[in-house]
């Protein structure tokens, strides 16, 4: 319970919730990516040196510029939009309280907690391209035939036929 | 073991290679086809020399043979194997080498063809399962080849499958020789029940050896036969469907409608001997027996020999179409055969048989060049005056013809034909065999005379002929070939073949005389030896002078009907036939035996068949009917049974669910919103459930 | 002697440390992180506003004029000027603009790339923070350019600005590939994404022939690719479509005036800067000194002259060089500079299997070669062109 | 209250914002986001109990939040480009008149 955690913690609360709630959508990403900036920022603190840098470079760099230029595609100028709620808003509200509740109940509760912080290991980037080259090669090799499917499949699916709709 | 021997397997795996592969190839890649199967037959063909040299090398030591195991069947072994011996070495010989002279021939005849590879591929194929014939150890393995051999002469005679006479050739040429093999099989069953081996040589415990043969002559079984002739006369069945004896030669004329080489191939060289050659091969499960006299089976191949020769040969004398003469003479020589191999044993048949070959195969490919000359014309009346336009051909087929007729001493034909008529005269069954030979060998010199004249004498008729086989005409692409103005010449690449088998035709008799009998000598694995004494022996000299009486009248006769007046045009009729007009017409419609199986086999087919017919429509399908009617009542009685009862109840349980879904269906609003809030409603849910799990 | 080498090359860290001495233990930490930033701060865009003077002289004299020369001598003063007039001009901003997001933007941009020079070494024990995935920090911290320039042309509301605003993403997200990937080759070499490491990796002379990467065939089209791909990154010529004045006037901050404009300007030197001294650890072996012979230089003095080098090549490229058009800037990085940059590292691994001698570098040259003479000509091969549609602008 | 529960509120919270976002927002990339959102919540997840587990050298941890996270980029890309088929199919990003598969 640091200093840093606790204005990390609010940091990414506050950009999540206002892209959650924003009206306008493009300020809903730039929140997001305050709050994923934060979520980062936890990992560096963590000593995931790694990942945090890779989730900056990811979502921040890529994932952020995409729901932007998707916001883009699908922005109609004429539309003024009557809610950014949708009809049954109370209750999906009501149902993400609940879960929340119920989680931190069980986190609360739960003994299995480590209340003992263990040494800080120093991850090299070395130590984990080992680990991926090693003990989890055939996960990595999934991955990458994964993101390959996706891309071609995002590149199929968005691609505008218009031979066909003509 | 030689390494012929335990190679000798290469020599019919060859060609079939050849024709594997050239069914793959594409039908413009003729050159290829060609050329992989001539060379294939040149390497079958010096592996038969090497074959033929090991055999002669050593004549001392018996029957080599290599054989294995095929497959188990109960403890059983069922075992194919190959043999070598003067016999195989002859008839690879003979087979290898005229079926290459014949696949030389046949590129210059189908060069029009579009199906070159195709036609190459199957001849390859023939060349092979007729080699397997030749060299198998075993009567299965001899059953498989000779069965491939079927197909691949129904595919050639098919082979212009547009023409319906080809097809109708094709499969009549099927149906008759399954006819025989029918007879084939059973008797192959029937020895493999007996001998418990379709060995022929495997050590002493092969089915042709003394020990299985003393056991089938002994044991005698229905109207007093020994098993041994019974098996042979039901295996001579299937030998009588292949070499076309009477009463199963009918499918051999038509085979006519096949390619010319094909023709040949399978005339003289090799389908037809294949049957020839397997009495041979059997001959001593023919010819075991206890007493001295002999065997019925042996009596059976020379009976029907004796008739085929003499009913061929008469029918042969009726015919226009140049092949189908051959064809029937073809019929009649291997009727000789028969009688040969009947009367005097293997060596006479099969002498008879390898001269044969030479000389009709090259009657036929002279036929084949003539045709070929007149651009697809058969009917010999449109023919003449040939001597002048192709005399290459002429003398070949000259030659061939003298052959044929057994003209005196310097023509193989008279010298095994000799062989065969002095056997017959000298069996102590009866005479007639002997006179009918006779008989039969001065109506072949008749007829072979008169088609010579016919074709090659007098002057050209064909320019009064149209063409009113478009079919057969249409399967010479070369417009060259339509306008027939004049006949011509063949190219150097059928000319030469024809020559080398007219050399042979000549000298190959020179091997068999009396005097010098090496070939007799070299099946029975004796030195030959050169004795002119053997001419002063009982009865040689008569019959060569009877023979050459009768054939040199045979010839005098075909000169005074045909050669002394030229016949005019090709309308005008037959001198015979303006002799004798009804008999020559029974001889031209070959004794109506086509006609006369249409009558009784086949139209007691269709009779009985009219009955099956009936039968079906009003005994069975009567029942069939009370019965079905028999159900119709009991489900009338069960669907009222469903409307009244059943339905009602499952109705009310249909309706029931439905609404049930009706109102389950609100849930599936089509919103993933709502979904996903159900999702998290569960996910509450099963969080509560595991922590209060977790507290008790 | 050479202790007064030493001592000159290290009179930063001396210095810095013996400040540190003036502040309490528990204070140190972020004092001396303080104090590294500060430098930064002052350091670079001093060097910007050099750069800028050095530009347009350059600019000036490659087109044949004087470029600035009123302020001071030979114009010198010309970048102070410039920085009265930016920020004592009136802050225009666009009445629909979206205020926030239209003040945040250049914010953003200058802090990112601020923080990119972070894991810089400029010389020899001379680096603000020594992460051992410093490059990926490097990266990351770019990636978040994309997005400032984008808050920057969506915000102000005007259909220039927003085209230059996507054109930019595009091209920089096209880019940003075949970036990282021609500096995976060293990544893969050096075994270690930390900076530092790397340019030790790099330390040390056959004769006098320095162990740089870029002297090896992967090395060399590695730093080729990454300079063409820098150059894309920040938006410079051949590549400044989005800000191509004489399309769409000054692309995504045409709406920015006064000193966010100046920031703007600021920042995209920065980058460009920042990418050079990427460009000089991964490739030119950092801040060691070229010949053995001159390496009693200090180490900053090298670092600094290299990137001065590698600036002058941008100006140059950007006095020579025509832009480019849209598409064939697009099929430039994705039919040329991506597979290059793939074959790239194929090669470098074979470098790094074969036993060191003639063959690899043979095998390696002829590796590199072929791909590239076959690429290029399919990159020459006459395209039809056909109408260019922004579906994203509309 | 010890930090690893700090973490694990956290990332509780985040995943219940994002669940919220989900449930209510109207745009279908904002949907998309919220799942995003949730995603990250449990990478949090993964890199906390790694750190605060017994055998942090492992890296377990460490890989699986690698993995999600390349995973949670190809969902992004897909996703998003499912929505732009869908925007160009039906003309809007509104779930709310997304219904079409309605029972």
């Amino acid at each position: 319970m640091t200093a840093s955690f606790l204005i990390l913690a609010l940091l990414t609360v506050a950009g999540t919730a206002a892209a959650m709630g924003l009206r306008n959508a493009v300020h809903c990403v730039l929140a997001l990516t305050l709050g994923f900036a934060g979520i980062a920022a936890l990992y560096l603190q963590l000593g995931a040196q790694f990942v945090g840098l890779a989730q900056i470079m990811v979502y921040v760099g890529a994932v952020a510029i995409l729901a932007v230029f998707a916001i883009m595609m699908t922005h109609k100028p004429g539309q003024a939009e009557a809610s950014v709620f949708s009809s049954h808003w109370i209750a999906g509200g009501v149902v993400a309280a609940a879960v929340f509740a119920v989680l931190a109940w069980a986190i609360a509760s739960s003994e299995a907690v480590f209340q003992l912080l263990p040494p800080q290991p120093d991850v090299t980037v070395q130590k984990i391209g080992d680990a991926l080259m090693h003990r989890f090669v055939l996960p990595l090799e999934i991955m990458g035939l994964l993101l390959t499917a996706a891309l071609i499949g995002a590149v199929v699916i968005a691609m505008d036929r218009k031979e066909e709709t003509k | 073991m030689n390494w012929i021997v335990k190679n000798l397997w290469l020599i019919p795996a060859l060609p079939m290679f050849a024709a594997g592969i050239g069914a793959l190839l594409k039908q413009r890649s003729r050159v290829p086809a060609a050329c992989l199967a001539i060379g294939s037959m040149v390497l079958s063909f010096l592996l038969s020399l090497v074959a033929f040299a090991h055999v002669l090398g050593n004549r001392a030591n018996g029957i080599e043979s290599f054989n294995f195991g095929w497959f188990q069947f109960g403890n059983e072994w069922l075992k194919l194997g190959w043999m070598l011996d003067p016999l195989t070495a002859v008839m690879l010989l003979m087979v290898s080498f005229v079926g290459l002279l014949i696949f030389v021939y046949s590129v210059g005849y189908m060069h029009d063809d579009e199906n070159f590879t195709r036609f190459f591929c199957f001849l390859a194929l023939f060349a092979g399962a007729m080699l397997g014939v030749v060299i198998a150890n075993s009567l299965l393995l001899l059953f498989m080849c000779w069965e491939i051999v079927g197909l691949t002469s129904y595919l050639l005679i098919g082979f212009w499958y547009a023409k319906p006479e080809a097809a109708a050739a094709a499969k009549k040429a099927f149906i008759v020789t399954r006819i025989g093999d029918l007879g084939f099989l059973l008797g192959m069953v029937w020895l493999y029940a007996q001998s418990h081996t379709l060995l022929f040589y495997d050590a002493g415990a092969g089915a042709l050896e003394s020990a299985s043969l003393t056991h089938l002559a002994a044991r005698t079984t229905v109207l007093g036969l020994s098993l041994a002739s019974a098996i042979g006369i039901l295996i001579f069945c299937g030998a009588a469907g292949k070499s076309g004896q009477v009463p199963l030669h009918v499918w051999l004329p038509d085979a006519m409608e096949g390619p010319t080489p094909v023709s040949a191939l399978i005339h003289a060289a090799t389908m037809v001997a294949a049957g020839v050659f397997l009495i041979a091969r059997i001959y001593p499960l023919m010819a075991a027996t206890v007493s001295l006299t002999p065997t019925v089976a042996l009596q059976v191949v020379t009976w029907v020999g004796a008739i085929t020769a003499v009913f061929a040969a008469l029918i042969a004398v009726g015919q226009y179409d140049i092949k189908r003469i051959l064809a029937y003479s073809t019929v009649s020589q291997l009727g000789y055969m028969m009688m040969g191999l009947g009367v005097g044993g293997v060596a006479v048949g099969m002498f008879h048989l390898i001269t044969h070959a030479f000389f009709k195969a090259l009657l036929f490919l002279g036929a084949g060049s003539v045709i070929h000359g007149c651009s697809g014309e058969q009917d010999i009346r449109r023919m003449g005056g040939l001597r002048k336009y192709m005399p290459i051909t002429f003398l070949v087929y000259a030659v061939g013809m003298l052959a044929l007729c057994g003209f005196p001493l310097f023509f193989s034909g008279f010298w095994s034909k000799d062989a065969i008529l002095h056997a017959a005269r000298d069996w102590n069954i009866s005479q007639a065999p002997f006179y009918m030979g006779a008989f039969g060998a001065l109506l072949t010199a008749f007829y072979m005379t008169r088609q010579v004249y016919y074709v090659f004498a007098g002057n050209s008729r064909l320019a009064a002929s149209s063409h009113d086989d478009p079919q057969l005409a249409a399967h010479f692409e070369d417009p060259a070939h339509h306008v027939a103005a004049h006949p011509h010449e063949s190219p150097a690449i059928m000319t030469v073949p024809l020559m080398i088998l007219a050399a042979f035709a000549m000298l190959l008799g020179l091997i068999g005389t009396p005097a010098w009998p090496w070939f007799q000598s070299f099946l029975d694995r004796q030195q030959p030896i050169l004795s002119f004494a053997a001419f002063s022996a009982p009865g040689i000299i008569p019959v060569m002078l009877s023979s050459s009486t009768i054939v040199i009248l045979g010839l005098i006769l075909g000169w005074y009907f045909y050669g002394r007046k030229p016949i005019a045009t090709a309308e005008s009729p037959d001198p015979l036939g303006k002799l004798q007009p009804q008999i020559f017409s029974i001889l031209g419609h070959a004794f109506y035996v086509d006609a006369f199986y249409g009558a009784t086999l086949i139209r007691l087919n269709t009779i009985w068949s009219r009955v099956c017919d009936w039968f079906d429509r009003f005994v069975w399908n009567g029942a069939v009917q009370t019965i079905s009617y028999l159900f119709l009542g009991v489900a009338w009685i069960d669907s009222s049974f469903d409307t009244y009862v059943v339905n009602p109840s499952f109705d009310g349980g249909c309706a029931s669910v439905s609404r049930g879904g009706r109102i389950l269906s609100l849930f599936q609003g089509g919103r993933i919103q709502s979904y996903l809030r159900m999702i998290g409603l569960a996910l509450v849910a099963l969080v509560i459930f595991l922590l209060w799990g977790a507290k008790r | 002697m050479t202790q007064v080498f030493v001592q000159l090359d290290q009179i930063f860290v001396i210095v810095k440390y013996w400040l540190l001495g003036f502040v309490p233990a528990g204070w140190q930490p972020l004092v001396s992180a303080i104090v590294s930033v500060v430098t930064v701060v002052i350091a670079f865009p001093a060097l910007f506003a050099l750069v800028t003077w050095f530009e347009r002289k350059g600019l000036g004299r490659m087109q044949n004029r004087y470029g600035p020369n009123r302020a001071g001598p030979a114009g010198l003063f010309q970048p102070i000027a410039d920085a009265i007039k930016s920020l004592t001009k009136e802050d225009i901003v666009p009445l629909a603009a979206d205020h926030v997001v239209h003040f945040l933007a250049p914010v953003l941009l200058v802090t990112a790339a601020f923080l990119a020079y972070a894991v810089i070494p400029v010389g020899r024990n001379m680096i603000v923070v020594n992460l051992n995935a410093g490059v990926l920090f490097f990266f990351a911290v770019g990636s978040v350019v994309e997005l400032s320039v984008f808050m920057a042309g969506w915000s102000s509301r005007s259909k220039y600005s927003l085209l230059g605003a996507m054109r930019a993403i595009a091209q920089m997200i096209s880019y940003e590939v075949p970036l990282v990937l021609a500096s995976v080759v060293v990544i893969m070499q050096a075994g270690s994404l930390s900076t530092v490491a790397i340019v030790e990796r790099q330390a040390g002379y056959t004769g006098i022939w320095p162990h740089w990467f870029v002297f090896t065939p992967w090395g060399f089209v590695g730093f080729a690719l990454f300079m063409i791909a820098a150059t894309a990154e920040s938006n410079r010529s051949p590549f400044d479509l989005p800000e191509g004045e004489s399309e769409i006037i000054a692309g995504y901050y045409i709406e920015y005036s006064g000193f966010k404009f100046a920031l703007f300007f600021l920042g995209e030197y920065l980058g460009m800067m920042a990418t050079s001294g990427m460009a000089i650890t991964l490739f030119l072996g950092g801040w060691a000194a070229p010949f053995p012979f001159l390496a009693w230089i200090p180490s900053y003095v090298w670092f600094f002259l290299k990137l001065l080098a590698l600036i002058f090549g941008f100006i140059w490229i950007r006095g020579t060089l025509p832009r480019l058009r849209m598409d064939q800037l697009m099929n430039f990085a994705w039919e040329f500079i991506l597979p290059m940059a793939l074959f790239n590292m194929l090669v470098a691994g074979v470098w790094h299997f074969m036993p060191p001698g003639i063959p690899r570098w043979l095998v390696c040259i002829a590796m590199v070669a072929t791909p590239c003479i076959l690429l290029s000509m399919r990159l020459k091969r006459k395209k039809k062109l056909q109408l260019r549609t922004y579906q994203f602008a509309e | 209250m010890s930090s690893l529960q700090g973490y694990l509120l956290l990332s509780a919270l985040l995943f219940a914002v994002g669940l919220a976002g989900a449930l209510t927002r109207r745009n279908a990339i904002l949907v998309l986001i919220g799942i995003e959102l949730m995603l990250n919540s449990a990478n949090l997840n993964f890199i906390a109990f790694w750190r605060y587990g017994p055998a942090p050298a492992a890296l377990t941890g460490i890989m699986f939040a690698i993995f999600s996270i390349g995973i949670a980029a190809a969902e992004a890309a897909v996703g998003l480009a499912i929505i732009l088929a869908a925007y160009r199919h039906s003309g809007t990003t509104d779930l709310d008149e997304m219904n079409s598969l309605k029972g």
